[in-house]
């Protein structure tokens, strides 16, 4: 077991990687011999050199394109995008190619691509850095979306968006660049579309995706003083959700809240809450709730940050209000 | 890979009678959907794609079944694809502006105008990676040239010097809208110095200009020296799509690029020189048409794809 | 009255506000001497001419940047996106510009901003003209998303759009170009936000957007000779969502079936189960159905898109179902 | 619109001492968030904004405070902005990256590389309409041309003769990345004839040669002429944000373009002319240095927003 924070985690996944196998290329603004604009890519430029691990320009268009090309030619590209806030430029080419380009061929390409983006929520940055816009990409039939919450959980999620043969949208938390965990040594795979139960507990389902999922166990110790126990689920994949680990949890509960940072509309809440009253309507005691920042855009700011976004306060004060 | 001129003949001729077949089904109220013609601008797949290997990638446009018969995709489930048959070569599913061929190279048309130059760099960056002399060729239309994607891709091909011929077939015409109208410079090929590749402007009706061109961009390419853009000067003898009137131009414009036929010049020329009498060229337009027809037939003839199949290939297996 | 089309009440409805207001303007593709890609803005140049009437290049990112753009410097610009499968290369603009504008800079910019697109479900022109993406727009705050179903209610949220001080997202759909409604002659504004009751009824609610409100009708006529009433709610605005009319009609009925073009996960569907859950859970006898295509992209032709999407014999079967 | 040299100079002052007293009070850990230092480049927005008046428009970047303070936003309610105070002229949501001020035409900094460019081609369209002579002027780094919305606007606003100055502040660097890296052609303004739009390089760091380039440029647009690129090769002194360990360059680039400071290089031309002595430069100097400390401390001592203001604005009222 060696403690990595999740930064190294992912250049751990990334390094791995590489070195098993050489179609696997890292492209991106900054990511070379900067290090990343994060260091999410350190040393990788010195280990692979500049024919796999290569600084692009400012141009998100082409930087998913020149994956979704190098895939169909027998490559297995990671390409970064920045912030999830650019995906605006370059979401023709997600979701019009490489999430269609299996599909509409009839099988005849793999699309094993793996595009990397980070969410900053809560660190003040502004509207434009920001927003958890997994809804885009999770209404995207082909993709399958990825949002880890711990180190090792990125490790091993990575590893296996690397090796799918699906294009895979893989959402790291800046705010959590700096959590440690102790991961074991020998090769992590997490597989994708499966969700993990992060607390076991008998009262409330709380679904908590990304960054939440911190705030949920925050919310689950506070509560289990008061003799509540949450039982708190990080899907881990947006997209295809594992809405049988949440359906028997709820089948247990039957109550359910779920956490995101992604807004109320069209948001991940609403998806769940959705999945949950089609399968397990009758399960339930309660609506479910959703518990996201309001819809708004985020202001520049930690003040406004820590007023809008889900916190554990708010957690324990919903399931309060649940179980009144 | 072809250089017979009368490959090249026959290339063309194939395209000449698959868009004007098509056309016909079109008039007969047969075709399920939009008809993108390529009629008039064949010289220009066929100029680039018989210098092409197998090896080399082609992406394509939502103008596209002149790439995929220069570039070798064979003509009966090409033509199956394009009605949506079951036997088509992507199961009846991609449709008229989508088939690909991943044994060819060819690796699809596309909906989105310009979507395809990202793509295309992409393949060039798969093939430069793997270091065997092959190619990546984007085709695209001079409207495209207007969308961000197309300074995109100039700009990291050149960077990366990536094995790319970009090819923009500039019939003049963006749906409606004279390019023109678009632009304040109207020469695609001077967009290349901005971003520090070759630029070369070139007849799109002369088959042998097209090869000409293209062999030295092919050479580049090849060498490591990096991509070079190709600007063919044509002409989109129909409307964007058929039954488009066609009111943004006149009669006379038509006629004009019509006298200046790539398929009639050709033939005049290999009439010209000894390669071949006219009997010999008839016979290979009379094989071009009975091909197509047949193969129009087969599209007619099979069945459409079971719906269930909608459900196939969202993910891998 | 007078009997026009769809596509013709879009026009009169450009016309009249640009007659009204030479601030208004029309930019995009083919809008100008060509009468627009679908007949849209036929008349417009030759009356208003090319200052204010202009084809765009092929520049998605541009044309919605021109709106946003001029809306902030006195304009109010009617932008048009030919298909709303484009929307990948212009959401930046959209999102991150024309909707957060105002809030960001505290109110002291409007957005008098009209982008006008089209859906093209059902037309059997494939997976790059198919997608029905409200909920991209939806899922982001500052924008309103305005979906018509008629000519005459084309015509009166066109008008409000335009007069509006907010980016509106106005969805046209293709296959109704041609329908035919009779329009009162006089002014036609119908509010933004607001849903309109397309047949009373007491059975159960079906919420339908779009092309699919006139599906929904068609099922009701069917439905109505076994007796069954089905109460039809046009939502006619996705968001802001006029959740109460619906609410009223689910306490009513205890039932709801939602049919949207739009894919179920992260679909309209879903958001309007998770609100009629939220807010109506105690009405409910029986889960909110979600009537969408399956999540898959669209292929060629028309086989293919009877399948995948919702049917008048569909939603019978549905409500049936629903009642059995 | 300011012409007198010492205008100028103390313009240029204004943003020295406001982007120096800036990194202290990050040093000093007071500062919430990054900062996007526009240290090394104040010839380049005093020479293009001291020639605009309060009509014309103005479209920045992240590295905004440059523009607004030579377009001539109040120093205090920018400074509180920065800081995302209650009084900050945005009410302190907008922040280090956004700040706009209608009243003077400042029409916002931008979060996205290259997005201000298509609002700048907007906002120009707005200025042909009202048909007043004004203009807009879009700046951004030379890291945004190779964002496909450079292209695009090129290309638009020189069809349209758009009124539009894209002014292009060349420093060198795009976060940690070298633009020499990431292009093949690394002159910025060369993209111009391509797009049909002259375009031209000058020395960002001589106020002089940045006024009379902009000067001709605006004499095109306000004449109906279209657009112009200005290229300005500069140098950020700073990081991409401040704490950037700039490991990606030398400390001799570093030193050399110190050297060539802008602000030195204004103050030697006026100490070699006649117009002032040290004496009243120093004067000028220490002015500037007391506002921006005070419009700091009018910052610093100003409340937060409250956080329910979060709610507001999200649609017209
Ligand atoms: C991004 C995008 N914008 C608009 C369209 C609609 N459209 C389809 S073809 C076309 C014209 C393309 O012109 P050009 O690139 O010159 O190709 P051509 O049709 O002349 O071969 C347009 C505008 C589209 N499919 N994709
Ligand atoms: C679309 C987009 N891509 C990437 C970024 C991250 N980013 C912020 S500033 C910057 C560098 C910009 O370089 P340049 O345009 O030269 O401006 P400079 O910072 O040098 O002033 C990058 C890549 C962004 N904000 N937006
Ligand atoms: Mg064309
Ligand atoms: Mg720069």
């Amino acid at each position: 077991m060696t403690t990595k924070t999740y930064c190294w985690a992912i250049i751990d996944a990334i390094r791995e990687e590489m070195a098993r196998d050489d179609r696997v290329l890292l492209l991106g603004e900054d990511v070379g011999a900067a290090g990343g604009a994060f260091g999410a890519s350190r040393g990788l430029f010195d280990t692979f050199g500049p024919a796999r691990v290569r600084d692009t320009p400012i141009s998100e268009e082409i930087i998913v394109g020149l994956g979704v090309g190098a895939a169909m030619t027998g490559r297995r590209p990671i390409v970064e995008i920045m912030f999830m806030d650019f995906f605006g430029l370059c979401l023709d080419q997600i979701a019009n190619q490489a999430a269609k380009t299996r599909y509409l061929y009839g099988g005849m390409f793999s699309m094993p691509l793996v595009i990397r983006t980070s969410v900053a929520v809560e660190m003040g940055i502004g509207p434009h850095h920001s927003q958890s816009l997994e809804s885009w990409v999770g209404h995207v039939p082909g993709l399958k979306v990825v949002m880890p919450s711990t180190p090792r959980d990125a490790k091993g999620l990575l590893k296996s968006a690397i090796r799918d043969e699906d294009p895979v949208i893989f959402i790291e938390h800046l705010a959590l660049h700096r959590m440690k965990e102790e991961i074991e040594d020998g090769e992590v795979l997490i597989p994708i579309g499966k969700a993990d139960i992060k607390r076991p507990g008998r009262d409330v389902t709380v679904v908590a995706t990304g960054l939440m999922v911190g705030k949920a166990l925050a919310a689950a110790e506070i509560l289990a003083a008061e003799g509540i126990e949450i039982e708190v689920i990080d899907p881990r994949t947006i997209s295809p959700l594992d809405i049988d680990t949440i359906l028997a949890s709820v089948a247990k509960t039957n109550r359910a809240i779920v956490v995101t940072a992604s807004l109320k509309p069209f948001g991940f809440g609403s998806e769940v809450a959705a999945q949950i009253m089609q399968h397990g309507f009758f399960d339930l005691d309660a609506p479910v709730v959703r518990l996201a920042p309001p819809f708004t855009p985020t202001p520049f700011g930690k003040g406004f940050e820590d007023f809008l976004n889900p916190t554990a306060d708010k957690i324990v004060a919903a399931v309060r209000e649940l179980l009144a | 890979m072809y250089d017979a001129p009368l490959d090249l003949y026959a290339r063309m001729m194939l395209i000449r009678a698959c868009e004007t077949q098509l056309n016909d089904v079109f008039a007969r109220n047969l075709f399920p959907g939009y008809i993108h013609s390529y009629l008039g601008q064949e010289a220009c797949a066929v100029g680039v794609c018989s210098l092409l290997g197998d090896g080399d990638k082609v992406v394509s446009t939502h103008r596209g079944r002149g790439h995929y018969l220069a570039k070798g995709m064979a003509l009966r489930p090409m033509m199956a694809e394009m009605f949506g048959r079951a036997s088509g070569i992507c199961g009846g599913r991609a449709g008229e502006m989508h088939a690909a061929d991943p044994a060819i190279g060819v690796l699809g048309g596309n909906g989105i105008v310009g979507a395809g130059l990202p793509i295309g760099a992409g393949a060039a960056l798969g093939m430069q990676l793997d270091g065997a002399g092959a190619v990546a060729v984007a085709f695209f239309g001079e409207g495209a040239s207007n969308n961000g994607a197309f300074a995109e891709t100039l700009n990291v091909a050149a960077a990366w010097r990536l094995p790319l011929l970009l090819v923009c077939e500039n019939n003049l015409y963006a749906e409606m809208t004279p390019f023109a109208d678009t632009v304040a410079q109207p020469r695609v090929a001077a967009r290349a110095a901005g971003y520090g590749l070759p630029g070369e402007t070139v007849d799109g009706n002369d088959v042998f200009a097209v090869r000409d061109a293209t062999a030295r961009a092919l050479a580049r390419a090849r060498a490591g020296d990096g991509p070079t853009l190709l600007e063919l000067e044509t002409y989109r003898w129909g409307g964007h799509f058929e039954g488009d009137p066609k009111k943004y131009r006149s009669r006379d414009e038509e006629a004009a690029w019509k006298a200046r036929c790539p398929v009639a010049r050709l033939r005049a020329v290999l009439l010209a020189g000894s390669d071949a009498d006219a009997a010999r060229l008839d016979a290979i337009d009379a094989a071009a048409e009975a091909g197509v027809a047949e193969a129009i037939r087969f599209a007619l003839d099979s069945p459409l794809p079971e719906p269930e199949r909608a459900l196939d290939h969202v993910y891998a297996a």
